[in-house]
C-alpha cells in the first residue's frame, strides 16, 4: 500500500515536537539551537511533503522553498553559534537560565 | 514509494532525533543529530527531491555539525554538567505533538496519495532559480553574506 | 536500472566487444532472478555493483600500499619492501594479517562510543564516495541526477568522522591534529567544490556520465575534447588536484597528522584493525578524489588519441588513476611539509580567488563561442588574474624562511 | 578614415575636455602627469584635425554635415550639429596648432606656480570649448561653447586670484562680454522664431539656407546686428573694447591663447560662420547692418592702434593691437571680404600668438617685469626672442612679401578700397598701418634696443621649452604666407570654395608699393621718433616718453585709453550702483517692517499657545505617565529572562490557536 499525505505529515510533526522538546526543556544553548534545526528540518519536509502530494505546477515551488529555507537554516545556525560563543566569553557559560539579564 | 520504506527510515530517524533531544553528552547529541538529518535527506529522496536531500545532507553535515562541534569545543569547560531537564518543556511539547497529530488526522483532505509526477531533475531546479527564483536567490546570497560578516564579527576577539 | 544504464550511453559498434563485458557479466547474474519482483533485481543489482566496487578498490588498495613503498624506496634510493613474496608483492597480506591480529587498544578516558564509530563512518563515507564515479562506458554504479552534490555531500561526513576520532580519543595529539584536519579539509573544500563549477556549468548536468560524454570526440582530430586542454579546465584541474591532496591529507599537506610535531594527528590512540580502517579510508578517499579529477579534467573513459579507441574504456580510466595517483606518491616523495598558516594563508588568498576566477573564465570561454577566441580570452582572464594575485600577496615576504624567535 | 572622422567629428574638442577632467581630478602636486595630460589632448586634437582637413581638400567648398536631436518637447525637436567646412577646418587648424605651441610654451613658463595643474586644467577646457565653438552647426551649440570659452577666460584671467587686480580685470571681461552676449541671444531666440531652426546647414532648410533666410525677410538685419553685439563683446570692438586690456592681468600664455590668437578671434569667426544672415538682401554688397559692422571696426582699429602707442606695459600694447587687427578684420567682412578676413584672422592668430610668448619670455626673462621702459638692449641678452620677436613685429606691421601679416593685409586694403560705399574706411585703415609700424618700432627700439635698463640687468635667454615654440610659430609665420600670395591664393580659393590657380603676374600690385611705402614710414617715424627713447635727450628726463615730451595731453589722453573706463563709471556704473542703492533703502525701511509686522502677530499667538498648555494640557499628560509607569511595573513582572519561559508561552499559544482551529474544522 502507498503511504498517505498524513503519514508524512505526522512523521514532520513527530520531528517538530522533538525539537520543541530539545528547546524547551535543555538548558544548554547549543541544544536549543539543535532543537530549532530540527524544527526547521520538519517544515522542510513538510514542505516537501505537501508538494509532492499537491496536484503539480510547472515550477517546483515546495523544492525551491526547502531549498532557501535550508540556506537560512545554515545561516542562522552559524550567527546562532556565534552568538552561543560571544556569550560563553562574556559570562562563561552557556547555561540560559543564568543569562537573565533582561529580567524585568 | 511504499510504506514499508516510510516507516524503516522513520524507525531510523526519530529515535535518532529523540536521541539528539535527549542524550546528556553533546557530542552524541549532535551526532545524533547527525543522523537524525541524514534520516530526513532519506524521506527526502523518497519523495523524489534528490538534489534538496543531497543539499540538506551537505549543508547539515558538512556545515552545520562541524559548526556545532566546534562551538562545543570552544565552550568545552561548560559541556557535560548534566542539569535536571524541565519536564514542563517535555510536557508541552508531547502535548504539541498531540494537538499537531490530532489535527492532522481530523482533516481528510490530506488523507492523499501521491500523484503521478515526472521527476524533478537539477536542470529543472537551476531554471527555476534563474528565471523565477532569481531574486530570491539573489536575497539569499545576501543573507548569508552578512550572516558571515556577522559571525566573525560575533567571535572576533574585543580588544582590550 | 540496468537497461537504463544500458542504453544510456551506448556505443554504437562496441555493444558487442569486450568494452561491455562487465555490463554483460553482471545482466547475465541478474538474469537469474528475472522471476523476482522488481524491488529483489534492484537489490540484487547494487549488491552485484558494491561487491565489485569493493572487490576492485580494496585489491588496489593492497597494490598502492605496497606500490608505494616501493617507489618511496626507488626515489629515496634504497630497496621497498622485498621480503613477502615476489619483489614484495605479498607485503600487504602480511600488513592485514598483521593489523587483524594486533591487539585492539581503546584508552580508558575514551569515548567510547565515538572512539567506535569514528573509523567505521571515515570508511563508509569514502567507499560511498566511489559509487558514483563512472569506471568506463555504462559503468557507473549509481547513475543518480545530482552525482557530483552526492559525492560531495558524502564527502563532507568525513570531517564529523575525524572530529570524532580527535574527540573520542580523549588526548590532546588527536584533538590536535583533528582540529588541523578539519580546518584545512573546510578551507580546501571551497576550492574543491568551485573549481568543479565551471565544469557542471559548461555541461549543464550534475550527472558524471553526462560530463564525461561532454569530453568525447577530438577537436582537428587528435586534441581530445578533455576540459584539461582549455585554459579554465588546467587551471581548475591543477586547483581540484592541490585541493584533493589536501581533502586526502596526503604530502606536503599531511600536517593533521605530521609525525614530528603530534604523533598521528588523530589515528594516534588508535591501533590494530581500526587503525588500518582508517589507513584504508584514506587511500580510498584518494581514489575517489583522483578518479573524480580524471573524470571532470581528464575524459573520464575516453581514449586520448582516437585510434586507440579499440582499447576498452575501463583499462582508460583505470590509466589516467594510476598516473595521477603516481603523480601523489612523487609528490610524496619529493616535497617537504608545509606549515599550517601557510596552508591557510594558501588556501583563502591564492586558492578561492583563482578557483573563483576559473568560473568566470569558463563563462568567458562559453560565451566567446567555445572555439579558439574563447580559448585566447579565458587565458587572458586567467593569466590576469594570476599576476594580479602573484602581486598582492607578495610571495617573498609570506614564503620567506622561517625566523626562529627562541633559538637564542 | 576620412568618412570616419567625419562621423565622429565631436571627437576633436571632446578630447581636451576628457583631459581637462582628468587633470582637475588629479592631486595638486602632479605637475609632470597633467602636463603631459594636456599637451597630449591637444597633440590628439591636432592629428584629428588634420584627418578631418583631408577630405574637404577633394571637392572645393566641401560641407559635411551631422546633425543629432537634443531633446524633444511636445511634437517639436531641438536639434543641433556638427559641420565640417573650410571656415571650419582652417580655424581648428590654427587653434591647434598654435594651441600646441602655447601648451608646450606654458608648461615651461608656469613652471614652479603652485597651481600648475589648475591651468592646464582649465587650459584644456577652453580649448575644448573652442573647438567644440568652431565644428558646431547649430547657432544654439555654437552660444554654449561661446559662454564656455567665456567662462574659461573668466577663469583664466583669474586665475592668480591672490591678485586684487586679476580679480577685478576677470569680473570686468566677464560682466562686458556679458553685455554683448545679451543681444547675442537676444539674436539666437528671434532668429529661432523666424526660422523655426537653429542649424545653420540641415539639408537646405538651415538657418543659412535659403529656405531658412527666405523666412527671415526684413527681420534679418536686426537679427544680425544683435548676434553682433556677441561678436563686439568677444572681440573686443569699439563700444566693449575695455575688458581686452584689463584681462592681460592673465598669465602671459593665457593672452596669447585666448586674448591673441583664438578666443578674441570668435567674433569675427562668428560673423564670417552668419554672414548670409547679414548680407541678406544686399545691393551689390551692401546691407545697413554690414555697414555697421564696417564703421565699427573701422573706429575700433584706428583708436586702438591710438591707445596703444601710449602704452608702457608691454601686454597692453600688444593687447591693443590685437583689438585693433580684430577691427581690420572686422572692416574687411563688412566690405564682404570675407574670406580676407578670415585669413588675416589665420595670420593674425599665429604672429600673434608669436609676439605674446614672445612678451612672455621677454616677462619671464626679466623676471616678471611688465614696464617697457624698465628693459632694453635685450637683443644681445635674448637673441632667439629677439629674433621671433622682430619676426612677428614684422609680420604684425605688414611687411610684404615675406610676412604672412602683409599678403593678408594687403587683401584687406584692397576689398576695401573697392567698397562702394564710401572710401573712407579705406583711408583710415591706411593710417591704422601706419600706426601698427609706428608703436610696433617703438616697442622693439624700448624693449630690445638702447641700454640696459633697471629689468633688463639680469636678464636671461628662456629655456629651450619656451623658445622651441616660439620658432616654430615664427617659422608658421613666415611660411604661412605661401598659400596667400595673390600669385597662388590657394587659401582665398578655398575658402571661398573655387579652384586655385597660379599667375606670377597678379603678385605684383598697386598695394604691394602702397603698402611698402606706408610701412616704411612708419618704421622711419618711429625710429626718429624713438631712437633716443629711454635716455636723457635734451631736457627731456630719461624716464618719459618723447611723445609724452613732446604732446603731453594728448599723450595722457591716449595713455588713459581715451577716458572711455571712466566716461563708463560715470554713466553706466554710477547708474547701476545708485539703482542698487534705492533696492537696498527699500528692503531696509519697507519690506523689514512689513516682515517685522508679521513676526510679532506670530509671537502674539505663541504666547496665547503656551499659557493653554501649561494650565490645560500638562496636568492631564502627568497623570497619564504616572499610570503607565505603574502598569509597566506591573507587566515587567512576567519578563522573567528566562528564554524558555517564553518559548512555552509561544508553544501554548500555538497549541491554544491550533486546538481552536481544529475544533472549527
Amino acid at each position: 500500500m502507498t503511504p498517505t499525505l498524513q503519514l508524512f505529515l505526522v512523521i514532520s510533526a513527530a520531528l517538530f515536537s522533538i525539537g520543541l522538546l530539545a528547546v524547551l526543556s535543555r538548558r544548554h544553548a547549543i541544544f536549543i539551537l539543535i532543537g530549532i534545526e530540527m524544527m526547521l528540518a520538519a517544515a522542510n519536509l513538510n514542505f516537501i511533503a505537501f508538494w509532492r502530494f499537491s496536484p503539480q505546477s510547472q515550477t517546483p515551488t515546495g523544492v525551491m522553498i526547502a531549498i532557501f529555507s535550508i540556506a537560512i537554516a545554515a545561516a542562522e545556525a552559524a550567527v546562532g553559534l556565534a552568538l552561543v560563543i560571544a556569550v560563553y566569553r562574556h559570562y562563561r557559560t552557556t547555561n540560559v537560565d543564568h543569562l537573565n539579564q533582561l529580567k524585568g | 514509494m511504499s510504506s514499508a520504506a516510510v516507516v524503516i527510515i522513520a524507525i531510523l530517524t526519530l529515535p535518532a532525533a529523540l536521541a539528539a533531544a535527549t542524550l546528556q553528552k553533546l557530542m552524541h547529541a549532535t551526532l545524533s543529530f547527525a543522523v537524525a538529518v541524514v534520516g530526513v535527506a532519506a524521506f527526502f529522496f523518497l519523495l523524489g527531491a534528490e538534489f534538496v536531500g543531497l543539499v540538506l545532507v551537505f549543508v547539515y553535515i558538512g556545515a552545520v555539525a562541524v559548526l556545532i562541534v566546534f562551538t562545543i569545543l570552544l565552550t568545552r569547560r561548560d559541556v557535560g554538567k548534566d542539569r535536571a531537564a524541565n519536564w514542563g518543556g517535555a510536557f508541552l511539547a508531547v502535548a504539541v505533538f498531540g494537538g499537531l497529530t490530532w489535527a492532522i488526522l481530523k482533516t481528510q483532505s490530506v488523507a492523499v496519495v501521491a500523484p503521478h509526477i515526472r521527476a524533478v531533475t537539477v536542470k529543472r531546479i537551476g531554471e527555476a532559480l534563474m528565471t523565477n527564483y532569481v531574486w530570491p536567490l539573489q536575497c539569499v546570497g545576501l543573507l548569508l553574506t552578512a550572516a558571515l560578516i556577522g559571525a566573525l564579527v560575533l567571535v572576533m576577539e574585543e580588544k582590550r | 536500472m540496468i537497461n537504463q544504464s544500458i542504453d544510456g550511453f551506448l556505443h554504437p559498434n562496441v555493444s558487442k566487444s569486450v568494452d561491455q563485458i562487465f555490463v554483460y557479466a553482471k545482466l547475465w547474474l541478474l538474469t537469474w532472478l528475472t522471476a523476482a519482483p522488481g524491488w529483489v533485481i534492484q537489490i540484487a543489482s547494487s549488491l552485484i555493483n558494491i561487491f565489485a566496487l569493493l572487490g576492485v578498490f580494496l585489491t588496489l588498495f593492497a597494490l598502492m600500499s605496497v606500490l608505494e613503498r616501493k617507489i618511496l624506496g626507488r626515489i629515496q634510493n634504497r630497496y621497498g619492501p622485498n621480503r613477502v613474496g615476489p619483489f614484495g608483492l605479498l607485503q600487504p597480506v602480511a600488513d592485514g594479517i598483521k593489523m587483524l591480529i594486533k591487539e585492539d587498544i581503546v584508552p580508558a578516558r575514551a569515548d567510547k562510543l565515538l572512539h567506535f564509530l569514528a573509523p567505521i563512518l571515515i570508511a563508509a563515507a569514502a567507499i560511498l564516495a566511489l559509487g558514483v564515479i563512472p569506471y568506463g562506458r555504462n559503468m557507473t554504479p549509481f547513475t543518480i541526477d545530482g552525482g557530483i552534490l552526492f559525492f560531495f555531500a558524502v564527502g563532507s561526513t568525513t570531517e564529523l568522522a575525524v572530529f570524532m576520532a580527535g574527540w573520542g580519543s580523549n588526548n590532546k595529539f588527536s584533538m590536535l591534529g583533528a582540529m588541523r584536519a578539519i580546518a584545512q579539509m573546510i578551507s580546501y573544500e571551497l576550492p574543491l567544490i568551485i573549481t568543479v563549477l565551471p565544469v557542471v556549468m559548461v555541461v549543464g548536468s550534475l550527472t558524471p556520465d553526462r560530463i564525461v560524454a561532454a569530453q568525447a570526440g577530438y577537436t582537428f582530430g587528435f586534441v581530445p575534447r578533455w576540459f584539461v586542454f582549455t585554459p579554465w579546465g588546467a587551471t581548475a584541474f591543477i586547483l581540484f588536484f592541490v585541493s584533493g591532496l589536501v581533502e586526502s591529507n596526503r604530502t606536503p599537506f599531511d600536517v593533521p597528522e605530521g609525525e614530528s610535531e603530534i604523533v598521528a594527528g588523530h589515528m594516534t590512540e588508535y591501533s590494530g584493525f581500526k587503525y588500518a580502517t582508517f589507513f584504508m579510508a584514506e587511500y580510498i578517499g584518494m581514489f575517489a578524489i583522483t578518479g573524480l579529477a580524471a573524470t571532470l579534467f581528464l575524459g573520464g573513459w575516453h581514449s586520448p588519441v582516437s585510434v586507440l579507441e579499440f582499447i576498452p574504456s575501463y583499462i582508460w580510466f583505470f590509466a589516467k588513476l594510476s598516473a595521477l595517483l603516481f603523480v601523489y606518491i612523487w609528490l610524496r616523495g619529493t616535497l617537504p611539509r608545509t606549515r599550517v598558516d601557510q596552508i591557510m594563508n594558501f588556501a583563502w588568498k591564492f586558492m578561492l580567488p583563482m578557483s573563483f576566477t576559473c568560473v568566470i573564465a569558463a563563462a568567458v570561454w562559453h560565451y566567446a563561442g567555445r572555439g579558439l577566441r574563447g580559448w585566447l580570452w579565458s587565458l587572458l582572464v586567467i593569466a590576469i588574474v594570476y599576476t594580479a594575485l602573484s602581486m598582492l600577496l607578495d610571495t617573498q615576504r609570506k614564503f620567506a624562511p622561517r625566523v626562529y624567535r627562541f633559538a637564542e | 578614415m576620412s568618412r570616419w572622422i567625419i562621423d565622429h567629428l565631436w571627437l576633436i574638442p571632446a578630447v581636451p575636455f576628457a583631459a581637462s577632467l582628468v587633470i582637475l581630478s588629479l592631486p595638486n602636486g602632479r605637475h609632470k602627469s597633467a602636463a603631459v595630460l594636456a599637451v597630449a589632448g591637444q597633440i590628439a586634437a591636432l592629428v584629428m584635425s588634420f584627418l578631418a582637413f583631408l577630405p574637404t581638400l577633394q571637392i572645393p567648398g566641401f560641407r559635411a554635415v551631422q546633425n543629432f536631436t537634443w531633446f524633444t518637447f511636445g511634437d517639436h525637436a531641438l536639434r543641433l550639429g556638427w559641420l565640417l567646412d573650410p571656415l571650419a577646418v582652417v580655424m581648428l587648424m590654427m587653434i591647434t596648432l598654435v594651441g600646441l605651441c602655447i601648451f608646450v610654451f606654458s608648461t615651461g613658463y608656469m613652471a614652479g606656480d603652485k597651481n600648475f595643474v589648475r591651468f592646464f586644467a582649465y587650459l584644456s577646457f577652453f580649448s575644448g570649448a573652442m573647438l567644440g565653438l568652431v565644428i558646431s552647426n547649430s547657432l544654439l551649440l555654437l552660444f554654449i561653447c561661446w559662454e564656455l570659452v567665456g567662462l574659461a577666460s573668466y577663469l583664466l584671467i583669474g586665475f592668480w586670484i591672490e591678485r586684487p587686480s586679476a580679480a577685478a580685470a576677470a569680473k570686468k571681461a566677464f560682466l562686458t562680454t556679458r553685455i554683448g552676449d545679451l543681444g547675442f541671444f537676444l539674436g539666437l531666440l528671434w532668429l529661432y522664431g523666424g526660422s523655426g531652426t537653429v542649424l545653420f546647414y540641415d539639408g537646405g532648410n538651415g538657418c543659412l539656407e535659403n529656405a531658412g533666410l527666405a523666412m527671415l525677410g526684413a527681420s534679418a538685419t536686426f537679427i544680425a546686428l544683435l548676434i553682433f553685439c556677441g561678436a563686439v563683446g568677444k572681440s573686443g570692438q569699439f563700444p566693449l573694447h575695455v575688458w581686452l586690456p584689463d584681462a592681460m592681468e592673465g598669465p602671459t600664455p593665457v593672452s596669447a591663447l585666448i586674448h591673441a590668437a583664438t578666443m578674441v578671434a570668435a567674433g569675427v569667426f562668428l560673423v564670417a560662420r552668419v554672414y548670409p544672415v547679414f548680407s541678406l538682401g544686399a545691393i551689390n554688397g551692401i546691407t545697413s547692418s554690414l555697414t555697421v559692422v564696417v564703421w565699427i571696426g573701422v573706429t575700433t582699429a584706428l583708436m586702438a592702434a591710438l591707445m596703444a602707442i601710449a602704452q608702457a606695459d608691454i601686454k597692453r600694447i600688444l593687447a591693443y593691437s590685437t583689438v585693433s587687427q580684430l577691427g581690420l578684420m572686422m572692416v574687411s567682412l563688412g566690405v564682404g571680404g570675407v574670406a580676407a578676413g578670415i585669413m588675416h584672422l589665420l595670420a593674425h592668430g599665429f604672429f600673434k600668438a608669436l609676439l605674446f610668448l614672445g612678451a612672455g619670455s621677454v616677462i619671464h626673462g626679466c623676471h616678471g617685469e611688465q614696464d617697457i621702459r624698465k628693459m632694453g638692449g635685450l637683443r644681445r641678452l635674448m637673441p632667439i626672442t629677439f629674433l621671433t620677436y622682430a619676426i612677428g613685429m614684422m609680420a604684425l606691421s605688414g611687411v610684404p612679401l615675406f610676412f604672412s601679416g602683409g599678403w593678408t593685409k594687403e587683401e584687406i586694403l584692397h576689398v576695401t578700397a573697392h567698397w562702394p560705399a564710401s572710401h573712407w574706411p579705406y583711408y583710415f585703415l591706411l593710417i591704422g598701418v601706419v600706426l601698427t609700424a609706428l608703436y610696433m618700432t617703438r616697442q622693439i627700439i624700448y624693449v630690445f634696443f638702447g641700454d640696459r635698463r633697471a629689468a633688463a640687468q639680469h636678464a636671461h635667454e628662456s629655456p629651450r621649452v619656451m623658445t622651441m615654440p616660439l620658432i616654430a610659430l615664427a617659422i608658421c609665420a613666415i611660411l604661412f604666407c605661401i598659400v596667400l600670395t595673390p600669385a597662388w591664393p590657394w587659401l582665398h580659393d578655398y575658402l571661398t570654395g573655387t579652384a586655385a590657380r597660379v599667375e606670377l603676374v597678379r603678385l605684383i600690385q598697386p598695394t604691394l608699393f602702397l603698402s611698402l611705402v606706408l610701412v616704411g614710414a612708419g618704421f622711419a617715424l618711429g625710429i626718429w621718433m624713438y631712437r633716443k627713447a629711454g635716455v636723457q635727450d635734451r631736457q627731456r628726463p630719461a624716464d618719459t616718453d618723447p611723445l609724452e615730451f613732446a604732446q603731453p595731453q594728448l599723450f595722457r589722453f591716449l595713455e588713459n585709453k581715451m577716458w572711455i573706463d571712466e566716461l563708463y563709471a560715470r554713466t553706466i556704473i554710477a547708474f547701476s550702483w545708485m539703482s542698487a542703492r534705492l533696492s537696498d533703502w527699500m528692503d531696509r525701511h519697507f519690506w523689514d517692517r512689513l516682515v517685522r509686522g508679521f513676526g510679532a502677530i506670530g509671537q502674539l499667538l505663541g504666547i496665547f499657545t503656551t499659557s493653554v498648555d501649561e494650565r490645560g494640557i500638562n496636568a492631564g499628560v502627568d497623570e497619564t505617565a504616572v499610570g503607565t509607569r505603574a502598569l509597566g511595573r506591573l507587566m515587567s513582572v512576567a519578563h522573567s529572562g528566562q528564554i524558555q519561559t517564553y518559548l512555552s508561552v509561544i508553544a501554548i499559544g500555538a497549541l491554544a490557536l491550533l486546538l481552536f482551529y481544529a475544533w472549527l474544522a
